[in-house]
């Protein structure tokens, strides 16, 4: 009584490509378009290619956007870049990693005191934003994105290297404004999720399994190291995972 | 609408190293002790997944969570103070075994210079040594009269140690022998004594064999895993509150303990404390226990606000330097040096936190200070925690803080770096104190606890005077490169230091200058006992526990002793004796 | 310390479809235009991860965050009004484009009937149909007179439907053709042809086709990618105030939307408003916005509390009758469904929020009232709006709520479930109201709304009447087992039941007994103007984003009006 | 710079194997209850399963203890259970997804409106508890065990299935029982919904696992459109989809 219908996958570009939906110029308020995304380059391999193991995880909880994403991945991969010792911050899934955690309790503050009144501190009072976590990291990504327009006439993911650097460099020496956050605070939380989702336990959906542990030679969770303590030599281990105490 | 209970024997304030004690303690001798402490209960079972760095040490997955209450900071009284709305600098527990669960684990017992340092060094170096804003005091009690105390608590928690050649005497080997000696400790043992220091094993909770207490209670050999501060043990085998004192307390039928409560106030009538306020914080319900004896055991912090909060004691004013509850909040210098190794690789992820080598060569009144413009020192240790990856990325100053070459450093550094670190004393001045926030309130609606504290000049000193004493042994252990560390400018309420905040309701021999006698029962109120590192009349140059552990023993003797005379215990004068 | 801002001609405190609608009409007409919306930015581009049940329906991501904010609730008087403390029967939107990015798309028009409600029923019934209590009133505008402000916002939203002839005459066809009529939906006509209805397909918001509208705004067609309600279409196939008036209003220059502004006071000086005062809930800043006139196009609640909280406008008392700010809330009575279970396995997954069939034989006063004890009347209607899996977990009654039979009998039925569907009229009630609570506050500090409210009589007996013909549809098309509900529980704030709340600032001809005039004009403060569904003077049988887009058009010309000539508009 | 010895992998050390040769409890000296807990109880399907699936890091606990866990995965699998048609709640990964959902907002209720004074309701007017979902969650979890010693004495998870069943309908349903601060009722209708949603919402959240819960009820998932299929008499079945496929 069913109908099996084959190869019924269909990713959003394909969609758009064989459906005609933009082919007419249809685009209703010029809106379908970025959907798309703004970076599909080389994409096209990854959903053809047989899936090797499904990564559910890796999906959004967070951001809305496909540009804001794209944008929070290539800022991390400048701070955490990919290189001869291994991967960097994008095959590490640390935007992932981002994500999900400023759909929790860390983009909430939720265990944090956020009780007014709010004032500037000392450089020695430490931070004192009324912003959540997730609305720092929101409104500096798109300031990313603004900034980068506004110095290189493009959008931050299409720059070369460096230029991102240029323009990180702005946020990291407050020469980029903000509300209610300075630049720098936002720098600094980016920099710092970004090695916490490189280095994190693969729970939470950065190190990529457990890539950023071994370009550490880090063994990740382990028993008990009784036997290797005394040991004179380095000892190298395969790392283990929070998920094989299960 | 306040629900009242029945009225009990005795009522601690927080279960943590302290009390756990005194209801053990309390408990065997018969009393009935109910243990009220603000957070959630938790045991050896809780620690399944402690293996996660994210979880527990960039996340305080076990302190205590700034929502409900945190403090609020200045460097100084003409400043406006914010709250330290995340942690940062110091780490409070919170839930049963408070940071008894979390800590490391170094056991040290304060040398007899730190009891009396007033006099020692009134007589030593003249009354002019440091200037009368540093309100340094003896303690009331001299370090022969603790010593049976220190020994208790370290029997109970099984401490493994060896004999420290520049420390306090000792009348008994330590329970359990020494930790293992990774090449890491062989190589700083082997240069300091190469530089004529006296190094040795530093004394551990983190036990190096299988162990039965005095109280009967097990606790299990360390297994080297590298996840001991900020985590919990899930083997049992560094010794905490969970798996010695409450237990024990538990056993005898005569603790309850009830998790999940905050005290927001003790309540007395005519100088006399009848029982405590608290709020279920899961619920919102409200309860008042009513006890013969009130024990506050809980952080340094929320001792010292209670007290404050409660109206009970006089307050602390700088301006004046008289009244008590708040005075001489002291913390600890961290000083030190990292050292990078090019050629050599070193296991740092394996380690305890208490896996360690110590030099006590410039702590206390070990060396001469006559041409030194500080008191005191601290120790000097290598310890090799297990380092971890999202926190640990040492790289050399001139290294970005981002970008490839701080990826390929940080990678190189990770196992090719050592840090020797300094327990700084920190000497008690007028201007650093705690008072209680005029603005800003906990989510119960009471005043925030104020910080007003910043690095002294004695501490500048002292601490580059530390730094080039660990730099100096760094080099001396083949590192290629050493960088010392150097004081920030003022003190930071952001970057963790360490969870040695001492001092607020401390204790000596004058009701005058100090708040509790040497039972930490209260000049003021009898039947009030304060207990913990509040009690520090200043912090000296090792972690606090040990002697947090023996004041506990010895004011769980004072409380048995009340129990029966109902007196205060001390007789108030220079010529302090038993009354 | 509120920062006080440069004075503006105007400004519209909630960017959804009335605020959305009332800038793009001023702002055409070269009127500078300073709009406050409460929430966020929101752009199509947000709704890339939109089909997600768990992030979008069960755990609210486009709506109002009530830590922030909620209302209190009672059914009568002598309860206490508790908080809503958690999301239940209505889902407030915020955000810039408000409930209009997340709803479903049924657009409808009122009926001829219900804008002269009182004068008609005496007419033909007489007084005594009218019952003590019941706070009936004409809306002081005749449907005639509205009719091209509906069709104005028809063509601009594109709405896809067929003439219905029963109902008020319309000037143009609809813009778009119908919706596609699915399997499931031939059934529906099928039966109701049968039993001698006149089925329809309901006017929907989701596209038919292609379409550009009169401002040049184009869209494409609905995919029938089943998730419509509680969340934004990725096709901007829905019509959203983020794909039609907003784009067309920024376009002209002249519009200054600032998102994260939540206006907590309108400041007046007795009867002229100054201008609002806000918050930035992210940053915490208080700002003053002077205007010369001040639009409410929150959400009904919302534009309520406002002028309680800013005491304009004066306040209703239940016991007197007097008083106009909080009267006539309304609301409407679902629950007379039938639900069908089904042999067949049909494509229930897909669908869309406006994929419906209805019959318009009992709406409004179409049927005879004479030996019945109500007025007014219901929709029957039936939906395929793609059954989302965790919320879909329809049984028999008797099975097992959770374990293995639960398990199978729902997995069963997952594909095999219809439902024919009730949407009653809501009559105002004198002590069905709202007004500040004593007791809770929001995070502002401003008291909360307090809703009591409470079925009576009349929703009781048209539950009853509509049941009763629900059933022989559902038997007609065949399903195995049919479930009726037959009565009405009271008011429960848990479940969810719509968002189609209304009054509290109502039209009407007459100041004494009605809080605006036809323009939404505030009898009390000319300069203030109060859009939304918080004008119905009692709530139809309908979905009401039709009407409230059609008054919205026409307050958008008065304000116009008022702008070049001052003075009351009617 | 020199390899090990001996490299290990991941099995060497687990948890049980650990145990196991390491000689630590072996003697009968296990600790206050410590180690003993921490052992998995059910090792035989542990073992299988693991050498045939691929590994999910994913599938770790955030906010669980194991017992509560182990509860957890139990009560859920009463609630849906495995059957012909497919996997119940332990085998789609349910416990995970609460556990993962418990430790964020949803668990400290962030988005709900938390402020007092809390008074009794009546029926209509929603829940007016200001215990947080996380907190109801484990109150309720030890009822569960406290409960079942009371009755069978034994813990929920040792329980038959016929035991575990009676044990949950007389939380759902009866009165009997009284949990400190929370109603049987309130935890059990809060384990029953998210037990569902563990079942069916996007393999995102942790559960569904591979998409088996969507499968057994020919739910496609995230479709970009149905403009074919739904003009189609007959059943299409549609290979479903996950918000994954999304990121390109």
């Amino acid at each position: 009584m069913a109908n099996e219908e084959k190869d019924s996958k269909i990713s959003r570009r394909k969609f758009v490509k064989n459906s005609g939906y933009v082919a007419g110029g249809v685009v209703g308020g010029g809106l379908l378009g970025s959907l798309l995304g703004v970076n599909f380059k080389g994409s096209e391999q990854t959903s053809t290619a047989p899936v090797k193991e499904a990564k559910f995880n890796q999906a959004l909880m967070y951001f809305t956007r496909q540009a804001d994403f794209k944008t929070l991945g290539a800022a991390t991969e400048r701070i955490f870049p990919e290189d001869d010792n291994g991967p960097g911050a994008l095959a590490l899934g640390v935007p992932y990693f981002i994500d999900h955690q400023l759909a929790g309790s860390y983009g909430r503050n939720d265990q944090e005191y956020m009780q007014g009144p709010f004032h500037d501190g000392t450089a020695f009072q430490g931070l004192q934003s009324p912003l959540k976590r997730h609305e720092i990291f929101m409104q500096g990504i798109r300031a990313l994105e603004k900034e980068s327009q506004s110095d290189f006439n493009d959008s931050f993911t299409s720059l070369e290297g460096e230029q991102q650097d240029k323009i990180l460099q702005k946020f990291e020496d407050d020469k980029v404004k903000l509300k209610g956050v300075k630049a720098s605070e936002f720098f600094d939380l980016l920099r710092s999720a970004t090695l916490a989702g490189a280095y994190s336990d693969p729970l939470y959906g950065g190190n990529e399994d457990m890539a950023g542990w071994k370009m550490k030679e880090y063994p990740g969770s382990q028993m008990s190291y009784i036997n290797e303590i005394e040991e004179e030599d380095f000892v190298e281990m395969k790392p283990s995972a929070l998920h094989e105490h299960l | 609408m306040a629900k009242k209970l029945d009225k009990v024997d005795a009522v601690t304030v927080g279960v943590g190293w302290t009390g756990g004690i005194i209801a053990a303690e309390l408990a065997k001798e018969g009393l009935n002790v109910v243990g009220l402490e603000r957070g959630g209960d938790r045991s050896t079972e809780d620690f399944q997944m402690i293996h996660d760095e994210y979880r527990y040490a960039v996340r305080y997955g076990l302190m205590q969570d700034t929502s409900k209450e945190t403090i609020t900071f200045r460097n100084k009284p003409d400043e406006r103070a914010l709250p330290m709305r995340r942690l940062g600098s110091f780490l409070p527990g919170e839930g049963v075994g408070g940071a008894g669960d979390h800590w490391n684990g170094h056991t040290w017992r304060f040398l007899p210079y730190d009891l009396e340092i007033k006099s020692q060094t009134d007589k030593k170096y003249g009354k002019d040594k440091l200037g009368e804003d540093y309100t340094i005091q003896d303690w009331g009690i001299t370090y022969d009269e603790l010593e049976p105390y220190f020994y208790k608590f370290e029997q109970t928690a099984g401490i493994s140690g060896e004999e420290n050649p520049m420390g306090a005497p000792r009348k008994h080997d330590y329970p359990t022998g020494p930790m293992k000696s990774s090449p890491i400790l062989y190589r700083f043992k082997k240069a300091t004594k190469n530089m004529k220091l006296h190094p040795f094993q530093l004394p551990s909770a983190n036990l190096s064999e299988q162990y039965e207490n005095p109280d009967g209670e097990t606790i299990n050999a360390c297994q080297y895993c590298g996840f001991c501060e900020r985590f919990g043990c899930e083997y049992g085998a560094k010794s905490s509150p969970n798996i010695t004192v409450i237990p024990t307390a538990k056993k005898t039928g005569n603790f309850e303990l009830r998790a999940d409560s905050n005290v927001v106030e003790v309540l007395h009538e005519g100088g006399r404390a009848t029982g405590v306020r608290y709020v279920d914080v899961k619920t919102g319900e409200e309860f008042v226990q009513p006890a013969d004896v009130v024990i506050l055991t809980s952080y340094v912090l929320n001792n010292t606000r209670l007290l404050l909060q409660s109206k009970l004691g006089k307050p602390y004013d700088p301006k004046t330097k008289e009244g008590v509850i708040g005075k001489n909040y002291c913390y600890q210098i961290t000083a030190g040096a990292t050292g990078f190794f090019e050629d050599e690789k070193f296991n740092s992820f394996m380690g305890a936190g208490s896996l360690g080598a110590t030099v006590d060569d410039y702590n206390g009144d070990n060396f001469d200070h006559k041409d030194l413009d500080f008191i005191h020192g601290g120790s000097l240790s290598i310890t090799q925690t297990g380092q971890r990856p999202i926190e640990n990325n040492p790289v050399p100053k001139d290294t970005p803080k981002w970008g490839k070459d701080f990826k390929e450093k940080s990678l190189h550094y990770f196992n090719r770096s050592l840090s020797v670190g300094a327990q700084g004393a920190s000497m008690p001045h007028r201007n650093n104190y705690l008072s209680l926030d005029e603005n800003y309130k906990d989510a119960y609606g009471n005043p925030l606890l104020k910080l007003t504290y910043d690095f002294t000049d004695q501490d500048r000193n002292l601490h580059k005077y530390l730094s080039e004493q660990a730099a100096d042994i760094l080099k001396e252990m083949g590192a290629d490169k050493v960088e010392a560390k150097e004081i920030s400018e003022h003190y930071d309420i952001v970057p963790y230091q360490s969870t040695h905040n001492t001092g607020g309701v401390i204790m000596g021999d004058d009701p005058e200058t100090s708040a509790v006698n040497n039972y930490s029962q209260m000049w003021d109120v009898d039947n009030l006992f304060v207990i913990g590192a509040s009690a520090f009349a200043h912090n000296g140059g090792y972690n606090p526990t040990g002697t947090v552990g023996a004041l506990a023993y010895r004011a769980a003797e004072g409380i048995i002793k009340f129990m029966d005379e109902d007196k205060q215990l001390v007789k108030a004068n220079k010529d302090r004796q038993l009354v | 310390m509120a920062n006080e801002l440069p004075k503006v001609p105007v400004v519209i405190v909630g960017m959804g479809w009335a605020g959305g609608i009332i800038a793009s009409e001023l702002t055409k007409a070269g009127i500078e235009v300073v709009g406050l919306e409460r929430g966020k930015e929101r752009k199509t581009s947000d709704y890339y991860m939109v089909h997600d049940e768990l992030r979008y329906a069960l755990r609210y991501e486009m709506m109002k965050d009530l830590s922030k904010e909620t209302l209190t609730f009672r059914n009568t008087e002598k309860m206490r009004a508790l908080p809503m403390r958690t999301y239940g029967t209505f889902l407030d939107g915020t955000g810039v484009g408000g409930a209009g990015s997340h709803w479903n798309g049924q657009n409808y028009r009122f009926l001829p009937y219900d804008f002269e409600i009182a004068s008609k029923t005496v007419e033909k019934y007489g007084k005594n149909k009218i019952p003590d209590g019941m706070a009936l009133q004409d809306w002081g505008i005749t449907y005639d007179e509205l009719e091209p402000y509906y069709d104005k916002y028809e063509k601009m939203a594109g709405i896809s439907g067929e003439e219905v002839p029963i109902y008020g005459k319309r000037s143009a066809p609809y813009p778009t053709k119908p919706m596609l009529k699915t399997p499931v939906l031939e059934m529906f006509e099928k039966a109701t042809k049968k039993l001698g209805y006149n089925p329809y397909m309901v006017p929907s918001a989701n596209l038919s086709e292609n379409y550009t509208n009169p401002d040049g705004i184009a869209r494409g067609a609905c995919q029938y990618c089943a998730f419509c309600e509680r969340f934004g279409c990725e096709y901007g196939a829905k019509a959203d105030p983020i794909v039609t008036v907003l784009p067309v209003a920024e376009k002209t220059g002249k519009l200054d939307l600032r998102t994260h502004a939540n206006v907590i006071e309108i400041l007046h000086d007795g009867n002229k408003a100054s201008g609002v005062r806000y918050v930035n809930p992210v940053t915490r800043e208080e700002f003053i916005q002077p205007a010369d006139v001040v639009v409410l196009s929150s959400y009904v609640f919302n534009n309520v509390k406002l002028l309680l909280a800013s005491n304009l406008g004066k306040a209703y008392d239940s016991k007197t009758g007097q008083g106009v700010i909080g009267k006539n809330y309304a609301y409407q009575i679902t629950g007379e469904s039938s639900l069908g279970f089904f042999k067949d396995k049909f494509n229930l997954y897909a669908g869309a929020g406006a994929l419906g069939m209805e019959i318009p034989e009992y709406t409004g006063d179409n049927f005879d009232h004479t030996d019945l004890d109500f007025i007014h009347g219901a929709g029957i209607r039936m939906f395929q709006y793609g059954n989302r899996p965790i919320s879909n977990n329809f049984v028999p009654d008797g099975t097992a709520t959770w374990g293995k039979e639960f398990k199978q009998t729902s997995i069963k039925y997952a594909n095999s479930w219809l439902k024919v569907a009730v949407q009653g009229a809501s009559m105002p009630w004198r002590t069905n109201y709202l007004d500040l609570d004593p007791t809770y506050k929001d995070t502002y500090g401003v008291p909360l709304l307090r809703m009591t409210y409470d079925y009576t009589e009349q929703d009781h007996n048209l539950t009853k009447y509509m049941a009763k013909q629900t059933a022989p549809i559902m038997e007609e098309m065949g399903a195995e087992i049919i479930e009726t509900t037959g009565s009405l529980e009271p008011l429960d704030v848990a479940p969810y039941i719509n968002t189609h709340n209304t009054g509290g600032v109502i039209m009407g001809e007459d100041p004494a007994t009605s809080a605006v005039n036809s323009y939404l004009q505030m009898w009390d403060a000319e300069n203030v103007f109060v859009a939304g569904a918080s004008a119905f003077p009692h709530n139809s049988s309908f979905n009401p984003t039709g009407t409230l887009g059609a008054l919205s058009y026409r307050s958008a010309e008065g304000i116009e009006k008022y702008l070049k000539n001052g003075g009351s508009l009617v | 710079m020199v390899d090990s010895n001996k490299p290990q992998g991941p099995e060497d050390h687990s948890r049980r194997k650990f145990i196991r040769n390491s000689g630590i409890a072996v003697g009968g000296i296990v600790v206050g209850g410590a180690l003993g807990s921490l052992i998995p109880t059910k090792q035989k399907d542990k073992d299988q399963s693991n050498a045939e699936k691929p590994i999910n890091y994913n599938d770790a606990l955030m906010f669980f203890t194991m017992e509560q866990f182990q509860t957890t995965e139990a009560a859920t699998e009463r609630i849906f259970p495995e059957d012909e048609l497919g996997p119940g709640a332990k085998g789609l990964g349910v416990a995970y997804y609460i556990d993962h959902q418990l430790a964020g907002p949803w668990g400290m209720n962030a988005k709900d409106y938390m402020e007092g004074p809390a008074y009794n309701a009546e029926a209509t007017q929603g829940t007016q508890t200001l215990m947080r979902r996380a907190d109801v969650f484990a109150i309720g979890l030890k009822g569960l065990d406290d409960y079942s010693n009371k009755k069978y004495e034994n813990k929920f998870t040792e329980l038959t299935a016929e035991e575990q069943d009676d044990v949950l309908q007389v939380f759902d349903v009866a009165k009997e029982f009284k949990l400190s601060g929370a109603t049987t009722k309130q935890f059990f209708e809060l384990l029953r919904s998210m037990t569902i949603e563990g079942a069916y919402s996007d393999p995102l959240y942790g559960g569904n696992k591979n998409m088996a819960g969507w499968k057994m009820r020919d739910f496609p998932g995230s479709q970009m459109g149905y403009t074919e299929a739904i003009m189609n008499k007959e059943f299409v079945k549609i290979e479903p989809q996950s918000l994954r496929e999304h990121m390109g």
